[in-house]
């Protein structure tokens, strides 16, 4: 339990260190929302319509994006074989790197996803959804993202490999997490897909740190 | 004790040895010795667990390692060609995180003096990444100061560092031994250590068939 | 331990695999061109023509085929996979990675008789229609595992996170599967929903399942013959390869 | 029977494109994936029978 | 000249070593194209209003993130040293590997485009707009982004204010390109977007290789 | 010859060192020795014009070097800690491409011969990825085979080797002096070079600060 906290720490230490990391991340997700009402153009009933989809998928490839990092750095500098020869079982150090990373890279998006739906001109109502859809939604992303982190650990061309193995993934929880705002606008109630969304989350952090660690373990032979 | 029989290492299509024994007990040195390539790096992650055994067997303390596992690397200190130093932390923060992961928390004061100890003093906070080649390895020697474990397995522990602190770690070295711990050790430098110990040399691998991919 | 788990693992190894892939292959190589050849005399001289969609439905016969050949030929690969994770045979993985280019095969096909098939019925070569997602999800987590093995040089390395995308795809197949339908069904929509085929004609029936054994066969066959080709190149200095009939001379 | 003639069965009742375009191409995909596993295996036994070749004379 | 094409040829040779490098960028672009459907919902009215924001915000991103590994890999690695001491011009040297960016993320892009606006419904009309608008736009991404990657390597933390000043710079390529279908599909014509994308690129092609040589000159002091 | 006048060099709030002179004449060598984080590579790297010059003056066969940056370039070859080779390529391509960047492509036999003589027959196709740690070393000194540049800055070019590859490099470098090149190097461990030469001692930086960041 203490290493757990300690790569906790470590990892939260790290991303403070390089806070433009963080907030690129942030601002990558402000960017790709803010891009389509200039691509898109500016009808404010067409934007409200749009607007939970595309914010959930920014939040996603925002998430995204910080993946590559999560493992890649531990890897070359030999961390991993550390961690991996640490007495507390490496699937506790791995769901230690999962939080540091949704805490530095879920989190926030959670936080600032509001005011980008105040510029799509969404109720308080609506806007509640998508912070509730995204705090039960985020963390799955960081846990199904670890499994592709991981399975591309050290192999040529790593990083759009991994968009391509995580994103299929990451459909269910799109399609709940914006489904959830829209059923709420269209008065069906946002109810059953937040708890779809939740069922993810549990099976995920069942699942997935599991699934990463035999990942790593790959790896690092 | 470590005791190893019959090892054999694949790598790519090449077989790079067989046939390798081994065993180090208590206060004794085993230096792994060989050519650029000839495995030594190969074995040694072979030993620390972190690479799957070909062929043969590794046994520590009487028992085969893939069942003790866990109580074995409670036991085992590997340091590798890759330092496992984060170029944005202080040499100070690196040295806890390396504890913690490892199993053994540090107190600042045990942490200082160990830095202080290896030569780092005045560069506790500073980040890795403007520290030169041999004070990066420093920092990542720091740990055999702040080490309980019994066997330590070390690839090429000396390089890039400079005649004073290859005395000093040499000095860590064998105070180890004397404790009765366990070292294998790669280095293409001749080193002088105290207490008993052997030496292994690996073959050159054989030369790869012509026109193999 | 039974004497027949022991000739299980006796089949298990690829040196025993070999030859039998061998013998095997043809056979269901013959097995295919027949029930195709029948499969497609059903399609085009038996069955009537639609009186709805007229001719064009006769997409269907090889339409439907494909997508359920993609589906099943995932769940084989994962089943594969975890054979390989649990008793760390080396053939299961090989089968794998025998099996995934088939499969992204028939994904593809069923993508491209499926926009063939919409173009005249609905007037859109695609829709957003829940099937039609999850099939093209499907395609892409056939593309990520063939990316990621061919991307690892190890074999054996390659075998074992392809086992792990395998598993961890299947988990969401129906997952995927699902959320798309709620997804689509709750929103309503001006999306077309996939007509059936009216009142299907135990004909129609017929030819379909006839095909879609061809399919399998084809499949079969095609896995063994490439199975071969793996075990070969990565037992390549193993001294059966060595000894082999076909490498004399 | 439902075809009267040839070109009767080419057009499809007006499906021809469609129709023909799914068959030929799940024709064309099989063949080739099955020409490609052929090259994949002959390939391989090729380049295998000229290490062993190579091996022999090295022995000898 | 030779360093020049060496260099093209080598990070060809890297890219076709990655041997899904190029294909998997593809695919990234093809997953986050179908990603707004999923998230916005299937009504061909709505999707086919905003295909060319979604297709142009989708091909940005597939070429910005390949863009992170344009220097860094060189940089790490000492290569980017020994460029800065190679007898050739650096400039050239960069525009080398501009080029080579362009032929393995942006080209590929401009091809598949066409085929992923059939899933937006879009007419032939649209689609060869979009292809035209791509294919004077995915340089300027890749020269501009080039900028980005030098500045990433000097200046440590300094990641915000990189986007910052990179993004002004994206906004006219987005703006002009999926404007020009837009305008197009509005009867106004898309030659004005498209002759104001064209001086983009040459304003490019003569101002970035040299931006990115001063930046590059400051990562490696 | 390469000379220099009074030379600082200032890390962090930190000046390693200042008022260094050196001179450098064809067939010389020069060791640059001291203690780790003596400021050599500092050193090395303000001499191949890298890094910024704090104090001092840089001349090139009597210019000074901003002058004549170009024409010292296209002399230079500078090997430092980071050996410039990309994991995903080849051995061969690695040192097709370093060269083709110096601004001299080679041909295929004239590589390949470089490859055999620094000792890497039969790996020349091996991505360097899976080379051990001495062989990756050995594919970035392969390009002094190939160098025909008058003045060799090398960073600790015996890191990592073994003793034969130790040996192959000091011939290396004599029949580069004797061919009338100029070499400066840094090296912890003991050399023996043919040939004139000096070697520089920088001294131990001046203890920081105490509470200094
Ligand atoms: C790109 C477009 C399409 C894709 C990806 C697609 C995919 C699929 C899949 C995956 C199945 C198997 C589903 C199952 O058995 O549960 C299927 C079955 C079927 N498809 Fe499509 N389809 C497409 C277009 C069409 C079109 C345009 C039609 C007809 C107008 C059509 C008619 C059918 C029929 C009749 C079945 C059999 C249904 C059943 O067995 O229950 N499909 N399709
Ligand atoms: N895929 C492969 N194909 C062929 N040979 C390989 C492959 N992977 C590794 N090798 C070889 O295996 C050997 C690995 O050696 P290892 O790193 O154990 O050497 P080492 O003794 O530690 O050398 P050094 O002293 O240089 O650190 C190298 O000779 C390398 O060329
Ligand atoms: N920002 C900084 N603040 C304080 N000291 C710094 C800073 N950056 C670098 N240094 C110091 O400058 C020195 C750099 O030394 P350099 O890398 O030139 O050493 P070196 O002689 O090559 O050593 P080695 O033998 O270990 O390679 C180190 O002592 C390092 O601690
Ligand atoms: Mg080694
Ligand atoms: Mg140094």
């Amino acid at each position: 339990m203490n290493a757990f906290l300690a790569i906790v720490r470590r990892d939260l230490l790290l991303a403070a260190r390089r806070k433009s990391e963080v907030f690129t991340a942030l601002f990558f997700f402000m960017i790709v929302v803010s891009l389509f009402p200039l691509g898109i153009g500016p009808e404010s009933a067409t934007l409200r319509r749009i607007a939970p989809g595309v914010l959930w998928v920014a939040a996603l490839l925002a998430a995204m994006l910080s993946l590559n990092r999560l493992f890649a750095a531990d890897h070359q500098d030999g961390t991993l074989e550390q961690m991996s020869l640490s007495p507390t079982p490496l699937a506790l150090l791995v769901s230690g790197k999962v939080l540091a990373h949704w805490l530095t890279a879920g989190l926030p998006l959670v936080l600032l996803a509001p005011v980008l739906g105040l510029q799509f001109d969404l109720s308080a109502r609506s806007l509640g959804i998508l912070m509730i859809s995204l705090l039960l939604g985020t963390p799955v992303l960081s846990l199904i993202g670890a499994i592709g982190a991981a399975l591309t650990l050290g192999v040529r061309g790593g990083g759009v490999l991994l968009s391509l193995l995580v994103l299929p993934l990451y459909i269910p929880a799109l399609i709940f997490g914006a489904g959830a705002v829209e059923a709420d606008l269209a008065g069906l109630g946002a109810g059953g897909h937040l708890s779809l969304l939740g069922a993810l989350l549990a099976l995920g952090m069942f699942f997935a740190p599991w699934a990463a660690t035999a990942a790593l373990r790959i790896a690092l032979e | 004790m470590l005791r190893a029989h019959g090892l054999a290492c694949d790598r790519g299509d090449r077989r790079l040895f067989s046939a390798v024994d081994l065993s180090v007990s208590p206060g004794e040195w085993l230096q792994v010795e060989g050519a650029n390539g000839a495995g030594k790096t190969s074995l040694l992650r072979i030993l620390a667990g972190l690479a799957p055994v070909a062929e043969g067997l590794i046994e520590w303390e009487g028992r085969p390692v893939a069942e003790v596992r866990d109580d074995y690397h409670a036991r085992l200190l590997y340091l590798g060609h890759a330092p496992a130093i984060k170029e944005d932390l202080s040499a100070l923060e690196n040295l806890h995180t390396t504890a913690a992961v490892a199993g053994r928390p540090l107190d600042e004061a045990t942490a200082m003096a160990a830095l202080r100890r290896i030569g780092l003093k005045g560069r506790e906070d500073l980040p890795a990444r403007v520290l030169s080649q041999g004070q990066k390895r420093r920092v990542a020697l720091a740990r055999l100061l702040c080490s309980q474990a019994r066997l330590w397995i070390l690839d090429e522990p000396f390089v890039a560092l400079d005649v004073a602190a290859v005395a000093q770690l040499c000095s860590i070295l064998d105070d180890h031994l004397s404790r009765g711990g366990m070292l294998i050790f790669t280095s293409h430098q001749a080193v002088q250590l105290a207490g008993t110990g052997a030496s292994l040399r690996l073959g050159t691998p054989p030369a790869p068939r012509e026109g193999a991919a | 331990m039974s004497q027949r788990l022991i000739n299980w693992f006796k089949f298990a190894s690829p040196a025993s695999f070999y030859p039998l892939a061998g013998t095997l292959w043809p056979w269901f190589a013959g097995l295919a061109s027949v029930l195709c050849a029948v499969g497609l005399w059903i399609s085009f001289f038996v069955a009537p023509t639609d009186f709805q969609q007229g001719e064009g439905y006769r997409i269907i016969f090889i339409h439907v085929p494909a997508s359920w050949m993609s589906m099943f030929i995932y769940c084989v690969m994962a089943f594969w996979a975890a054979i390989g994770i649990t008793f760390n045979t080396r053939l299961s993985g090989m089968m794998s990675s025998a099996l995934a280019p088939t499969g992204a095969l028939f994904a593809f096909l069923s993508l491209w008789t499926g926009a063939l098939w919409g173009k005249p019925m609905w007037g859109a070569w695609w829709v957003w229609d829940a099937r039609l997602t999850s099939e093209l999800i499907l395609f892409f987590l056939y593309i990520g595992y063939i990316a990621l093995t061919s991307a690892i040089d190890d074999p054996r390395r390659a075998d074992k996170a392809g086992a792990i995308v395998a598993l961890v795809g299947v988990i969401n197949v129906p997952i995927i599967y699902f959320s798309v339908k709620w997804w689509n069904t709750l929103h309503q929509g001006a999306s077309v929903s996939m007509t059936k085929a009216p009142t299907m004609a135990t004909t129609m029936l017929w030819g379909m399942l006839i095909m879609a054994l061809a399919f399998w066969m084809y499949s079969i066959a095609i896995a063994l013959y490439r199975v071969r080709a793996i075990i070969l190149e990565r037992e390549r200095h193993a001294t059966w390869v060595a000894e082999l009939p076909e490498m004399q001379r | 029977m439902n075809w009267g003639s040839a070109s009767e069965f080419f057009a499809m009742g007006g499906y021809g494109f469609y129709v023909w375009g799914s068959f030929g191409v799940t024709a064309a995909a099989l063949l080739i994936e099955a020409l490609l596993a052929r090259k994949r295996l002959s390939d391989t036994r090729r380049l295998l029978r000229r290490e062993l070749a190579a091996d022999r004379d090295n022995q000898d």
